[in-house]
This record gives C-alpha cells, structure tokens and sequence, in this order.
C-alpha cells in the first residue's frame, strides 16, 4: 500500500504539471482540483501510514543509499507533506477565482504551480544530499517563474533579484555538497551520520556544513541576506506570494534544519549556533521593525514573513549540546512554529489579497471603515494575525510555550526575551492594520464586494492555524515516532 | 405587652424608613407633607407604653442584629419621639410648596435613623443609624437653597464627615479588642484595651462632632439659621443628643475611673457653657442665639458626662441626671425653636400672652422655680454635690454651675430681645401654632409625666422646691437681670447719643 | 463526560456559542440577536446558580486534556472561582438588557454584541482555570476579545485609547507569560490547589521563586491596575458606557485581582508567600494605588474618568485584603470582590444613562438632574454611599470586615488607610450627589430625548435600580447563608483549612 | 569614495573566501574518507543496462535526479513562454538576407544534424548522450532562426507546448510504467533497461532542443503586460 | 600534489573571483557571467577532490552534467528576464529604483 502512495506523491503532482501545460487556463483549473484532490488523498493516506507504524526509507529506481538515490519518510517528513497539501490546495483554489482567466499568459500559472509543489514534495523527503540541490533547484525557478508571471517593471526586478540570489544560495548550497562528497565519499545524509559516529572529523567539512547552512540561510532570507524576500512576495500576486512565504522558504530552512541536527553535533559548534541564534533574533527585531513603517498592506505581511522566518532559526542554538528532551522540545516547537506560520501567512496573504481586491488600494490606511463592510474578511486576517502574534490559543502561542520551555530549561534565557519581544512588536505592527480598518471615516459602503468562495479559503486556513493549539499534542506525536528500519550507509 | 415590643419596634424604625417611597408619585405631595407628624407615633408609643427591659434579635441584619431597650435609651427615645411629632405638626404649617418632597424624604430618614440608633444595640446597625441621620440631616440643613445654606451645608458634610471616620476607626478598634459586635461589651473591654486612650479620644471627637464640643462646634451656629425652624428645633432638641447618647453607651463608665479624660471633659464642658454663652450674647438673629444657647447647655451635660467619667461609683445617678437634663432641654430648646418661627397675634391682650408663652420655656432653662428646668437644676446640683464626687475638679464644679446659670438666662433675655426686634404681627397657620402650643406644653406641662427618675437626689414632691432651694436659684437669675438691664441702659445711651 | 465534567465545559461553551451565532447572524437581525444574547445569558445564569449550589455541597467539578506535551488544559470550579463565575454571569445579563438599550440604533451592533459575549466567555474561562496555563490562555483571549469594544466608536480618540489599552495588556500578557513559563520550567505543570504548592520550597529557588512572584504580579497587575501600570483604564472610558460598565469596572479590572489571587493563595500558598516576605510589599504597594487613585480622582472633570480612578482604588481594596495574610482580612478582600463589582456598575450604569438620554459627561453638566431623572439618580446616590462606605451598604461590610481583619494581623495602618481612602471617596462622590439633589438646572440638558412615563428607556431605567437594591440587599442582609460575606468566609475556612 | 572602500572590502572578502576554501580542499585532500562509489558502481553496472558509467548513473541509479533536472528545464522554457506575449514570431529585424550566410547554412544545418544524431547514439558507451545532442540540436536551430528559415512550430501553441512537454512525459511514463508492475518508483522492468534509456534519450534530445530555442526565440518584443495589484492603472 | 588537486585548487580560485563578479558588478548581464564563472569552479571542486582521492570516478561527472543543465536553465530564465526587464525599464542594473537605496547586491 505504501509503495502505491509513495508513487502518487511523486507521480501526481509532476504528471498533472505536463497535463496543466497543455490546457488553457479554464481548463488547467478543472483539472487542477482534481489533482488536487488526488494529491491532498495521498498526503493523508501516507500520513496514516506513518503515524500507525512508523518511518521508513523508500529506494528510487530500485538502488541502494550509496548509489541510488533513497527518500526518508519518517514523522517530520510527513507532516509537512500533509501541510503542504493543505497550503498548496488552499492556494490553488483561492489562484482559481482570484486571477483574471482573460490574461493569455496566465495560464502557464497552473503548470508552474504543479512543479512547485512537486519541488516541495521532492525536499521534505530528500535523504540525499544532491538530490535536495535539484528539488531546490525546481522550487526555484518555479517560483521566480510564478513572481515574473505579472511580466510589469516591478514584479519583473523582484524576480531578477530574487532568481540571483536563489541560484548564489544553491551554488554555495553545491559547493558544501562537493566538499562533502569529497571527504565522505557518499551522498546519502544517513551514510555520512553513520561515518561521522564511527570516526572524529576534520576541519574541512565543518566548512562544508556553514556553507550548506549559509547558502540555505540566503534562500531562507534570514536576516542579514534578506533584501531580496519583501519585494518578491510583496509584489507578486496574493496565492502566490502565500505560496512562496508559508512553504517555499519553509523548504530551504527544512533542509538546513535536516543537516543541523544531523552533522550539527559533530561539525558544528557553539560559537556558530549562538551566530545564527543572534542573526535570527536580529531578523525578528529587524523585520517587525520595518514591517511597523511599512505603507503598503502586502509589504508588512512580508517583513512579518522575515521577521518570523528569525523565530526558525532559533533552532540551532537550542539543539546544540544539550540534553535529548530539550533538544526534542526544541524540534516540536519549531515544527509547530512553521506548520502555524505556513497556515497563519497563507491565511493572511490570501485575506490581504481579498481585502484589496475589495477596498481598490494597497495602502495600509485605506482601510477605513472595513471593519464595518467587511467584517469576514477582516476576522480571518485578524484570526490569522492572533496565530502570528502567537497569542492563545492559537498554534502560534503553543510553539512559542514549547520554545520558552527549551530556552528556560537550556539555561540560554536570551532567547525567552527574543521570543517575547518578538510577540510583542508582531502585535505592534498587525494591530496598526485593524486601528486603520477600525476608523469610522467613510459612512457609505463603496466597496466592492468579491465573491464568497475568495473569502471563505483564508478563514478556513485562519481556523486551521488557531484550532492547531488544541490538537498540538496529536499533530506532534507522530514526530516523535520510532524510526521503522534503519537506511542502508 | 412583651410580644408587641419588639414589632412596635420593627414598625418605629420601619415606617419613617419606608416613608421616601410615597414621593414616587409626583402628586402625593400635600399627602406627604401632613403624614409628617404621623410618622414618630409608633415610636412614641414604645416609648411610653412599654417597660424598658425586651431584646429584639436579628442574626441576619448586617453582622448579627441586636435591638434593646434600657431606661436611659427609653428616656431618648422618649424625647425624640415627642420632638419629632411637635416638629412634625410644626413643619406641616411651614413648609412652602418648592422642593416639598425632598424635604419630607430627608425628614423621614433623618427620623428613621434618630430612632434607631436609640434602639441600636450592634454596632453595625447602631453606626447605620448614625450615618443615616447625620448623611439625610444635611439635606435638611441645606433645604432653602441659598448661598450660606449651601456653605453651611458644606460646612456639616465636612465635619460630619470626619465625625464619622473618626467613629469608624474608634468603634473598629474598639470591637476588636472587644472581639464582639455589640455596644454592651464595649464599655468592658475598652478599659482593659491596649490603645484605651486612643480609642477614647477617637470617640469624643467622633461623637463630640454631633454634640458641638467646643472647636468641634462650628457647624452648630452655621446651621442653625439656615434651616428651616422645625429642622432647626429637631436638629438642636434631638439630633445633638445623639452625640451624647453615643458617648454614654460606648464610653466605659463605672469600669475604671479615667480621671484625665473626666478632668478633659468638665474643662471642655466649662469652656463650651461659659464660651458659647459670651458669642451667644454677640450674635443678631434669634436663631443663632439659640445655638450657642444650645452648645452651652450641651457645656453642661458635658460637665456632668466628665464627673461620671472620673468618679465610676457616681455614674450610674449621674447617667439618670443626665437623661433627665437631656430630656428637660430638648423640649425647652424645641419649643423656643419652634417660637421663633410664630408671628404675634394683632389684639394686644393676645400679644401679652405670646411674649408670656415664649419667655416661659426660656425661663424654665434657665431655672425658674416650679418648672422642668429647675427639677434638672437641682438633681444636677445634687449629683455634682462636693462631698459625693473625690476627683480633682470636683471643687470647682458648684461656681461653674452657677456661672452657667447665669449664662443661660443673658442668652435666653438676647433671644427674646433680637425676637422682639425681629417679630412682626400676622396670622399664623392652625398647624403651625397648634404645633408650638404643643411644644410648649410638653416641655412646661406633660414633662412631669413623662417616666424619668431622679434616684432619690430631689425630695419628693419634686415640683415644689424646698425654700432654700428657691433662693439657690433665684439668685443666678437676679444677677443676669441686673447685668441686663445694665446692657439695656448703655444701649440707650449710645443710641441716643448717635441720634 | 459525566455531569461533573461535562458543566464547566458547557457554561464556557454558552457564551463562546452565542457569540458565534451573532456573528453569523446578519447586521439587520436585532430581534434575533437581542434573543440570542439575553438566551444565552439566562441559560448561563442558571448554569452558574447550579454549580454554585453543587461547589456548597461538595461537588467538585474538572474536566482536563493534554494541550501541549507537559501543560495541560484544566477546567475547575471550585468557591473561589464559582465567586467571580456567579459576579459575571449575573451583570452579564444585566449589562446585556443595558446594552441592548443604550446601542439602540448606532452602526456595528453586530460587532459590539459578538465581542462582548466573546469577552464574557474568556472571563467565565478566567474563573473556572484550573491552572496557571489555562488561566494564562483565557487571559490572553480577554484581551483580545476587549480591544475591539474599547475601540467599537471608530472615532480618533478611541483608536488612541485602544492603542494605550494594547500596548499596557499586550506588555502585561508577555511579562505574565515569561514568569509562567518559567514557573513551569522550575516546578512542572502546577494546578491551582487549596493552600499552594511552595510551603516547604527549598531554599535554593527561594531566589527565583520571589522573582517569579514579582513577574506575576506586575503581569497580573496590569490588568488589576496596579499603581504604576494603571494609566490605561481612564483612557479606556471612551468606550460606551456597556463596555466601561462591565468590562473595565469589573471583569477586566478584576481578572486581573483575581488572578493574583489564585497566585497567592493557590500557587504560592499564603504561609509560603509570606515567608518569603512577597506579601508586606505588595500590601504597601496595594495601599499606596488606593489613595493615590484616590486623590487623582478628586480633580477628574469628566464623570467617567472620575469612576475610573475610583474602580482603581477599590480593586486595590482586594489586593490589600489578600496581602494582610489574615484569614478575616482575606473574607474583606474577597467579599470586596463582589461588592466592587455590583456598585461601581450601578455607577457606571448611571452615568451611562445620563450620557444617552440627557448628553451629560462632565461633572459640572450634572446641576439639577436629580429632579430630571430621579430613578438614576437614587440609583447614583445608593451607589456612591456603597462606595463610601457609609453602613448599611455593601462597601462598609468590606471595610469593617477588612478593618477587623487587619487588627487581628495587628496592621494598625491599615484603618489608617480604609479612613484616609473613605474620606477621599467621601471628597469626589459627595459633590456630585449634592449637585444632581440640591443644584438647581443651569439651562436646557444639551440633548433631552422623552421617553413618556419612565425618565428614560426602560432598557436603560431597570438595570441600574435592580444592582442599587442588590446593593442595598447585600450590605443589609449580609449575613444570610448564600451572602457574598458567608460565601468569602467559605472560601476563606476552605482556603485555610484545606 | 565610498565606492572605493565597498570595492576593496568586498575584493578582500572573496579573497578571504576562496583561501579558505583552498585550506578546506587541502585538508580534505589530505585524509581520503574510504566511501569508495566507484568500485560498487562497477560491480551494479551490468546490472544498468548502458555501458558507459556516466549514462548509467544518469540515467538509471540516480534516474529522479535527471527526471527533476529535465523538470528544471521546462520550468525555465515555460517561464520564458510565458514572458513572451508575442504572436507574431517574425521580428524583421532578426532576419538577415545575407546571401553568403544562407548559402553556408545549406552546408552546415545537415552536418549538425547528423552529428547530434550521432552524440545521441554514442552516449550508450562512450562519453554522449541526451544533453549534448540537445545542446547541438539547439544550435542548429538557432542558425537557422539566424538564417530567417520560417519555423511555424516556435509560435507559442500547442505545438510548441506539446514538445517541450514530450520528453517528460515519456519519462514520466517510463518510471510510473514499473510502479503497475509493483516495483519501486523510476525503476526499469527487467532486461528493458537498455531500449527503454535508448528511447528516452531520444525523445529528451528532443525536448531539450525544443526548451533552449523557445528560450531565445522568447525574447520579449513588444510591452504588453498586466497591472500590478492594486494600482488602478 | 596530483594534477586533479590542482583543478580543485583552480575551481577554488575561480569560485572567489566569480563571487566577487556577483556582489560587486551592477551590470545584470556581468552578474549573470560571474555567476556562469562561480558555477564552473565548483563543478571543478566537486569532480577534482573525489578524482584526487580514487581516481576518475563517473558519480560526480554525472552530478556535473546534471549541474550544468540546471545552470544553463537558470542563466536561460535569467537573460530572458533581464532581456525584457530591459525593454520595459530601460535600466540594465538593479541599482537604478529607489528601493536600492538598501545598497547591496541582493
């Protein structure tokens, strides 16, 4: 039954992106929830499978680790299969009534959308080193594609900065894999765990890792390297940007979170998990900061997306060289932070699309009087906005518990302070959005009204990312599962 | 009659209570007005008919009720109780139409809580009623509305305020040394408390806002002319007797013998006689002639308060002494109140026997043989007699009786002359006169009636002094009749000489 | 799910339901949703009079899940919680008829009514929290469910209220979760029990235990408006007067006392919280707001501000009785609880009356309306007179009941302070009693609307004639079984004696 | 000025970089890890069903990792389709008529087809193969785009779309193929290895001639493009 | 020091300047060549150190193949993308806006 699972995943979402290249774009969207459906009915089943017995690793074309390439789906892996279903389907409904069908060149979204999605399945169940370089590779350029997609002024330079800074991430990304494969010999991740626990490393591949980790943190846009995040998903359109912030930079981080708690003990150290630790605090202070003095709506949900990919990296410093429990509250409240920030981000991108597509302007003050015309859109950008804002009892609050338990019982209180002063400023900047929507000024109700199905996607994922609080437990059980059968080295 | 006590009782307190609610209806008005006198009868009937001596329990009222009746409390409720029916049928003649029925709801709580706190023997409900007589008393005092009636108004609040916080912190401390609820333990408990003195001198001042103990007065004087004549009459008969009321059941008499305070107390009662009487002389409107008249006569039961405080085996005559003097000067001052509203009938025959029905009350304050002053004159003399009471001051206290005398009949004759100047002839209304009529007999006619007792000090027949006892008081007033005459003669003098 | 389990669940899920169904219900639906409203109200009063009388007999309700790995979800009633429970479901339902009037036909009733209900459910999930965790869950969602009522008018001044509202609860929210979290870390998953967890502590964490005490109460004094984090609630009053009644007067106000009651007595325990010498400050500190706010009352113009300085002081009034560590004190401090609470929202009532119907919001407008409005202002009186403290209302039981407790701790100053703050109280109240009596009008009121018979709407009229008489009835007959004083003197045997 | 200093800066920062990098290979080179790949690679070989090892590994121990690449390629061709928005193909002044050029295509464009075709077939076992044939294929016809031959199926259509897709979806085909037979994903059935690599190369070749033209037919000619969100233009 | 050591060494070389080509050029069309430029010395690196070791070895070749269709798919996507950003802004760097006011390469 797995292996029927595992080649729909894999099968489905590349076949419907050649099916979708040859329709229009009418067409495309038929037969898109269709796939969709297929898709999201795998994700579940394979979920299934796993929380009832366990992980397992899956050969590709019938080879062994070293030579062939094998995928490892274990907890972890699943869950973000099963959100990314969740995320890509929303998106892809709300991208079929929300972009106008007239435009000829939209129809090349549906093929560009398949191949994202394929990309994404392709890195969370990676096991091998290179075969991560070509998924990263597929979301890529499937992204910059769907950013380009509009083809103004803007959206085109968004997409030319972003393209140059994705491939600079992927070369370095390569150059740590060449030095791995050079001192390893293998490219399998569980094969050179195995290696790394038999003998004591060199120098050389601890460089190899901050390369890997650093190119990773470039496509990521942690902070210092992220000035290339808010112009493309601010300016590309709403399900699009909603993609590109709640999974695609989610995918690059997994891989460095994949390689940091693999080789992290024996490569890395302390001084460079407190770096990155810093630079994610920094990212957090930084973004909100911007995102507080930003004017147009899309770009404060974007800085928000910088701003919150910081709270991710605090990962490193908590898993490094400390106790196992610790070490496994850490993992389950980063997961919890990027399953909720996905569903909280999508939610909130697609509810500023409708919220603009109805008030006529992009501007953060134009929203006057929505909360009196529009309440329902409003209340799932507000939703969304409780679970970023990690308040109870949202997903958001119950990763930030799991992350304060960590940093208080890991005796590194600083990051308890980030934490809390990241909930803060995210408040700052998302209630200057529902003060403006809250002025009374304009008595009559000139807004245009979309239609409901536009309204109802963003509430759904909104209620997702809240109800995710109560069913945390559930949600992180399947993670902790015991590792089926060992991989081959 | 014991079962018909303590809800005769519930029906005093109750109906004065609940009477505010007939001002719901906008036009109950005149009705309101002439239930005014119907309201103290339940009480005055509990005062006369029932022996002192039955308990009412309530647990459930505030911190566990307790309402009781002694022969000291039945002699206040007596005098409230009368006052406030003659002032009732007084006010139903006086009162004008404008803000009616405010009038007659503070009148009707004022009334609740002056009988209450009579009764009261809990502390929670005793302090209730206290608060709520003193809080409605300000909007009697405040009812005309002018400027200086709201300064006085303003004036009281403040003071009375005070009064009552000071009270509060009193009777707190008090209750948990006494670790009960109730006033009849206090009196105990107080005189082996740690902080005694503390919670003492919280008290008097507390209490002695009410009474208009000297520097504690200034209300009084600021008051009194304001308010409406019957207001004015209950407020100087029966309300300032509260203060007093509350120093005898909470102060621990006959426990030990506090000779500081006793020695504090006459001092003060002293002072408060001889000064109030010296401003009284001093003031132009009849009215505030009479408050002074009134704080110096509180001077007096001061005095007597501050002998029974020194010397513990002389209290208990002093306490009857005492409630009698009380008794006796509540109906005098009520009626002299009420006079100064009356206007002279035209005949001159008729104008005669006014100024005669005037003058008698103020006389029997001031001591005139076969009236209620002199009974209390001699029964005090006799209390504070030298040889019973082994304290300090005891010495001095006969020549600060006579001094007081004294001054009681200067401010008595003032009265009547700024009433002279200030009277003019009318008609006056049925009520209001049948009201002073009645003022004035209660205090020169029923008052032998009325179940006081002067434990064996005054030989009976008590309304016929012996003949020296007759010069003992008529000397006094020879005195200040001649220093009157003298002021007379002056005056004249100047007047003509600036004619 | 047995009875037991299944009623906390059920009196949260009332108010959360019925908040839900309003917002589906469309803006045009009044009848419907005026329905909805005093429904749900009912159905919880009767809800909380059952649980009551189950908590007298025993009955120990609970009901928990795991949420999180290590925290669980924990509903509990037990008397102190069925206190606050009881004092919110019951001026919930007032304040409900009272709102229905007062929001008669301005825009966004919709909104206002959805919040409003989402806001009772977060302060019924206050009083029934089982442990620090669950408590901290609904604490968030109270603020988060008020700021939209705090900002409902859409006018400038609101926003900015709002804004102050957000930045002093939001703070608060994060300190009180940092001291939570650590308080986890350091002793695990701590439910709320009858005497505290840390009586024998080991001397080690005694260090980080007082820290963590000091957090709590700053977090936890936000809300309370403690002396120097108070500055939020007079800017919160330009909120209607439904809004400022029930939620900054009282279940806002007290989450916040409240909650530092469970840490106190529940948490920490008393003996422990004394030992480790929290409780003598917090009494200082609890002293000072009260005169403090006491006297920034006095020159207040505006009557709504004036009210809220005076709540600031009066919350004080519980946080002092809990800090005296004496079991009587502690019966003043928690009866203190109600009584606050049912007063000050006759106040606010009023003065909401007299904004709606005679367009008065300062003091000096109030001249005279006694004769124009006499039910209110009777209403007004009771009510300042409670405040005052002037026997035989509900606030002198307090203070006598405080006052004896405290001399039984031999804390003399504090009838130092219940005087100083009464004559203060007696200061800023009296004037305006004496205005609306004995002042004649100064012209027309600025905006008269007639009502026929009654002085006012009737939905406006009853709801602060019925908390005056309650009012009345508490402080009079305070010593009958199901009283607010025997229901803290249960409280108080259960705490001591557990 | 500041120019200046940015420039030095950002000079001594690769410096810095690519020394450390160098100290890394150093030290690398230094102790061999043992994982020796090729030995086991040789032994699996007869197994792969091509002989030349980089076309075995390529296409067949690590097929997915060609399959996304290929992926890669017609995400970039679709994306520069979509930039196009032109409908006429024939930009005039990419044209030449020059007579020599035209004449020298005549001799050339067989050649290079020939010479693809035969890079396609030698990849089986010597260093060829589907990129380098495509690349080759690619060339010849960019030449004659150059040339100003009309080629209809570049006008972005169906036709267009159906080639770049073709040589996916054969692939795609191919691995799900063995999937029905119950094996793993990409995994050749028995002994059909060889015609099944052979057919997908060719038709790859294809496609990835196809991906390269449409990219640099696709250069933008004219400006149509659609408002960005929300501005009303 | 064998010969496939010196091509890594090289790849090294070449991996700095085409970094610095890419953070310092502004010109897209050079950004895109430093990039082509980086991206050949790391396929040096990654075919030079295993030959160094074992000898040739057709894993990483086949990886380099692989390496270099997807740089070939980039810098497609790339030319076309400067090409028409060209045509519609006239402006051949990303420096020209406002928002480059951040300064840096990316």
């Amino acid at each position: 039954m797995t292996l029927w699972l595992m080649a729909g995943l894999l099968f489905t979402p590349l076949a419907w992106a050649v099916l979708t290249l040859l329709t229009d774009f009418v067409w495309g969207r038929r037969v898109t929830w269709v796939g969709i459906l297929v898709q999201v009915f795998v994700s579940l089943g394979l979920w299934l499978t796993v929380a009832q017995n366990g992980g397992f690793y899956y050969d590709l074309g019938g080879w062994g680790a070293p030579l062939g390439i094998e995928l490892r789906v274990d907890g972890l892996a699943v869950t973000f299969v099963l959100l990314t279903a969740a995320v890509a389907s929303a998106c892809g409904l709300h991208a079929g009534v929300y972009i106008d069908r007239h435009k000829s060149w939209h129809r090349y979204f549906w093929p560009l959308f398949w191949f994202l999605w394929s990309g994404l399945n392709a890195v969370w169940l990676g096991g091998d080193l290179f075969n991560l370089y070509v998924g990263l590779e597929l979301i890529s350029l499937s992204a910059v594609g769907l950013v380009a997609l509009g083809g103004n002024a803007n959206a085109l330079r968004a997409s030319i900065r972003y393209l140059l800074a994705a491939l600079l991430g992927s070369l370095a990304y390569l150059l740590g894999v060449a030095l791995i494969y050079g001192q390893f010999g293998t490219l399998s991740i569980a094969g050179v765990v195995l290696w790394l626990d038999s003998h004591s490393a060199s120098a050389g591949p601890g460089l190899a890792l901050a390369l890997m980790v650093t190119g990773l943190a470039l496509k990521t846009a942690l902070f210092p390297l992220h000035r290339w995040l808010p112009p493309a998903h601010g300016i590309a359109k709403s399900p699009v940007s909603a993609l590109l912030s709640a999974l695609v930079v989610k995918a690059s981080f997994y891989i460095a979170a994949r390689l940091w708690l693999a080789f992290g003990e024996s490569l890395g150290n302390q001084a460079a998990a407190q770096a990155v630790g810093f630079m994610g605090s920094a990212a957090v202070i930084w973004g909100s900061w911007l995102a507080c003095k930003q004017v147009q709506l899309k770009q404060v949900v974007a800085y928000s997306s910088v701003a919150q990919i910081g709270y991710l990296f605090l990962l490193f410093p908590l898993t490094y060289s400390v106790s196992d429990s610790i070490s496994l509250q850490a993992q389950q409240g980063i997961t919890l932070q990027v399953i909720s920030h996905a569903l909280a981000k999508a939610a909130m991108f697609l509810a500023a699309g409708n919220l603009i597509l109805s008030v006529g302007s992009s501007r953060v003050d134009a929203l006057a009087g929505v909360s009196r015309f529009l309440p329902f859109s409003l209340f799932s950008f507000g939703l969304a906005g409780v679970s970023l804002m990690s308040l109870p009892p949202s997903g958001g609050f119950a990763a930030k518990w799991l992350l304060l338990q960590a940093s208080l019982g890991s005796g590194q209180w600083w990051w308890a302070l980030v934490l809390l002063a990241g909930g803060l400023l995210s408040a700052a900047y998302l209630f200057r959005i529902y003060r403006a929507s809250f002025a009374e000024i304009p008595e009559t109700d000139q807004f245009f009204h979309p239609s409901k199905s536009l309204e109802v996607i963003p509430m759904v994922l909104a209620l997702m990312a809240l109800g995710l609080g109560f069913v945390s437990e559930q949600v992180l059980s399947v993670m902790a599962l015991p590792f089926a059968e060992e991989g081959a080295p | 009659m014991m079962v018909a006590e303590p809800g005769l009782a519930v029906l005093a307190v109750c109906l004065p209570l609940l009477y505010p609610v007939m001002a719901l209806r906008a036009n109950w008005h005149r009705a309101m007005c002439f239930a005014l006198p119907l309201l103290p009868l339940p009480a005055f009937f509990l005062a006369v008919s029932s022996d002192s001596g039955w308990q009412l329990e309530l647990p459930w009222l505030l911190n566990g009720g307790l309402w009781a009746m002694d022969d000291l409390r039945r002699l206040f409720l007596l005098l409230t109780a009368v006052l406030w029916t003659v002032a009732g049928v007084y006010a139903v003649g006086y009162l004008a139409l404008p803000h009616m029925r405010r009038f007659c709801v503070c009148w009707g709580l004022t009334l609740a809580g002056n009988l209450g706190l009579t009764m009261a023997v809990d502390i929670g409900s005793f302090y209730s009623f206290f608060a709520l007589m003193t809080f409605a008393g300000y909007g009697l005092i405040v009812h005309e509305g002018t400027k200086e009636a709201h300064y006085a108004g303003r004036v009281y609040m403040a003071m009375a305020v005070l009064g009552e916080m000071s009270i509060l912190a009193g009777l707190l401390l008090a209750a948990s040394a006494a670790d009960s609820q109730l006033l009849t333990d206090l009196p105990t408990a107080l005189a082996r408390a740690p902080q005694r003195d503390l919670i003492v001198a919280l008290l008097i001042a507390g209490f002695g806002v009410k009474a208009g103990l000297p520097l504690l007065h200034f209300w009084l004087p600021l008051a009194h002319p304001v308010a409406p004549t019957p207001a004015s009459a209950v407020l100087s008969g029966a309300m300032i007797k509260a203060g007093l009321l509350g120093w005898l059941v909470t102060l621990p008499f006959g426990e030990v013998a506090l000779s500081g305070w006793g020695a504090s107390m006459v001092i003060a009662g002293a002072v408060g006689a001889i000064g109030a009487a010296i401003l009284g002389v001093l003031q132009h409107r009849p009215k505030a002639v009479l408050a002074y008249s009134s704080i110096s006569q509180m001077g007096l039961m001061v005095l007597m308060l501050g002998a029974a405080l020194a010397d513990p085996e002389r209290a208990p005559v002093l306490f009857s002494v005492i409630g009698l003097y009380a008794l006796h000067h509540g109906l005098a001052k009520g009626s002299l109140f009420l006079s100064a509203g009356v206007s002279l009938p035209a005949g001159r025959m008729g104008q005669v026997v006014t100024w005669i029905l005037i003058a008698l009350p103020g006389l029997s304050l001031a001591g005139l043989p076969f009236t209620s002053g002199a009974l209390a004159k001699l029964a005090m003399k006799a209390g504070l007699a030298e040889d019973s009471l082994d304290f300090a001051l005891a010495g001095y206290l006969p020549p600060l009786m006579t001094a007081g005398a004294i001054a009681t009949l200067l401010l008595v004759l003032r009265y009547l002359w700024t009433l002279s100047a200030k009277l003019e002839t009318g008609h006056n209304p049925p009520m209001l006169l049948a009201g002073w009529l009645a003022a004035v007999t209660a205090s020169l006619i029923a008052f032998w009636w009325m179940p006081w007792d002067v434990a064996g000090l005054v030989k009976a027949p008590v309304w016929l002094p012996a003949s020296y006892q007759v010069w003992a008081l008529v000397w006094p007033m020879l005195i200040s009749l001649a220093l009157a005459g003298l002021a007379l003669l002056v005056n004249q003098k100047r007047s003509s000489a600036r004619s | 799910m047995t009875l037991e389990q299944w009623l906390p669940v059920f009196a949260l899920m009332i108010s959360l339901a019925a908040s839900l169904v309003i917002f589906a219900l469309p803006e045009t639906g009044y009848v419907r949703r005026t329905s909805v409203n005093l429904g749900a109200a009912v159905l919880k009063l009767v809800v909380v009079i059952v649980m009551v009388w189950g908590v007298f007999h025993g009955v120990n309700y609970g009901v928990s899940f795991t949420m999180l790995p290590g925290v669980t979800f924990v509903l509990r009633a037990d008397a102190l919680s069925m206190m606050f429970a009881g004092l919110s479901a019951v001026l919930w339902l007032l304040t409900t008829i009272y709102a229905v009037g007062y929001l008669e036909d301005s825009p966004n009733r919709r909104r206002f009514f959805g919040f409003f209900s989402l806001c009772v459910a977060s302060t019924m999930g206050i009083a029934l929290a089982g442990n620090l965790f669950t408590f901290f869950l609904f604490y968030e969602m109270l603020t988060l469910s008020t700021y939209p009522l705090v900002v409902h008018r859409g006018t400038e001044k609101a926003l900015r209220a709002g804004r102050t509202y957000l930045i002093y609860t939001l703070t608060g929210g994060a300190v009180l979760l940092f001291a939570i979290a650590w308080l986890h870390s350091l002793a695990g998953d701590l439910s709320f029990r009858d005497g505290g967890h840390f009586v024998d502590a080991d001397p080690d964490i005694h260090r980080s235990l007082i820290l963590i005490f000091i957090l709590l109460v700053a977090g936890l004094g936000v809300k309370a408006a403690l002396f120097p984090l108070h500055g939020w609630l007079p800017q919160a009053m330009v909120a209607p007067a439904p809004v400022s009644a029930l939620l900054h007067a009282v279940a806002v106000v007290k989450a916040g006392a409240f909650g530092i009651v469970r840490v106190v007595y529940d948490v920490y325990g008393v003996e422990a919280s004394s030992a480790l010498g929290l409780l003598a400050p917090l009494s200082w500190l609890a002293a000072f707001t009260i005169l403090y706010a006491s006297t920034r009352a006095l020159w207040q113009v505006d009557l709504k501000r004036r009210l809220a300085f005076s709540t600031i002081s009066q919350v004080s009034y519980i946080i002092l009785g809990i800090a005296l560590a004496g079991p009587l004190a502690a019966v003043g401090g928690l009866v203190h609880l109600l009584h606050q609470g049912i007063m000050k929202i006759t106040l606010f009532f009023c003065a909401g009356n007299y904004a709606e119907t005679l367009g008065i919001h300062r003091i000096d407008e109030m001249d005279g309306a006694g004769q124009r409005m006499p039910g209110t202002s009777v209403a007004f009186t009771i009510g300042a007179f409670g405040m005052i403290g002037a026997p035989p209302l509900a606030g002198f039981i307090t203070k006598w009941v405080m006052g004896s407790g405290a001399l039984a701790v031999n804390m003399d100053w504090v009838i130092l302070v219940l005087v100083g703050s009464s004559l203060l109280n007696a200061a800023y109240f009296l004037p305006i009693v004496h205005r609306l009596w004995f002042r004649e009008v100064k012209g027309a009121w600025p905006e008269e609307r007639h009502w026929g018979r009654l002085e006012t709407s009737p939905w406006l009229f009853w709801p602060p004639l019925l908390t005056a008489v309650v009012t009345v009835v508490i402080g009079v007959l305070a010593s009958l079984p199901f009283s607010p004083l025997s229901w803290a003197e249960l409280i108080v045997l259960r705490e001591y004696a557990p | 000025m500041i120019r200046a200093l940015r420039t030095c800066f950002i000079a001594l920062a690769c410096i810095a970089f690519s020394a450390v990098l160098g100290a890394s290979i150093w030290v690398i080179a230094g102790d061999p890890g043992q994982g020796n790949l090729s030995q086991l690679l040789s032994e699996n070989m007869s197994r792969s069903g091509v002989e030349h090892p980089v076309t075995a590994v390529l296409l067949n121990f690590r097929s997915y990792d060609t399959l996304l690449e290929i992926g890669v390629l017609v995400i970039a061709g679709i994306a520069g389709i979509s930039m196009s928005k032109t409908t006429s193909l024939e930009d005039p002044e990419l044209r030449t008529s020059d007579p020599l050029l035209y004449a020298l295509q005549r001799w050339f464009i067989p050649l290079m087809l020939v010479l693809a075709g035969y890079l396609l077939w030698a990849g089986a076992d010597r260093p060829g193969g589907a990129f380098q044939a495509g690349a080759v294929l690619a060339a010849t016809g960019v030449l004659m785009r150059l040339g100003g031959i009309p080629m209809e199926f570049l006008r972005p259509g169906l036709l267009l779309r159906l080639g770049l897709a073709l040589g996916f979806s054969v692939f795609l085909l191919a691995a799900v193929v063995s999937v029905i037979g119950g094996d793993a994903f990409l995994a050749y059935p028995p002994g059909m290895a060889k015609p099944l690599i052979l057919v997908i190369e060719s038709v790859l070749t294809l496609s990835i001639a196809m991906v390269l033209l449409a990219l640099f037919v696709s250069a933008p000619v004219n400006d149509a493009e659609d408002p960005e969100e929300g501005d009303p233009s | 020091m064998t010969p496939s050591l010196l091509y890594a060494m090289a790849g090294a070389v070449l991996c700095g300047i085409g970094l610095f080509g890419l953070l310092r050029l502004s010109h897209l069309l050079r950004k895109l060549l430093a990039f082509n430029i980086m991206g050949s010395g790391v396929f040096l690196i990654m075919v030079g150190l295993p030959q160094h070791h074992v000898g040739p070895d057709p894993v990483p070749q086949a990886l380099v193949l692989t390496g270099i269709v997807v740089a070939i798919a980039a810098t497609a996507l790339a030319v076309v993308l400067i090409r028409r950003y060209y045509h519609q802004s006239g402006m051949a760097s990303l420096e020209g806006e406002a928002d480059s006011r951040e300064g840096g390469p990316l």
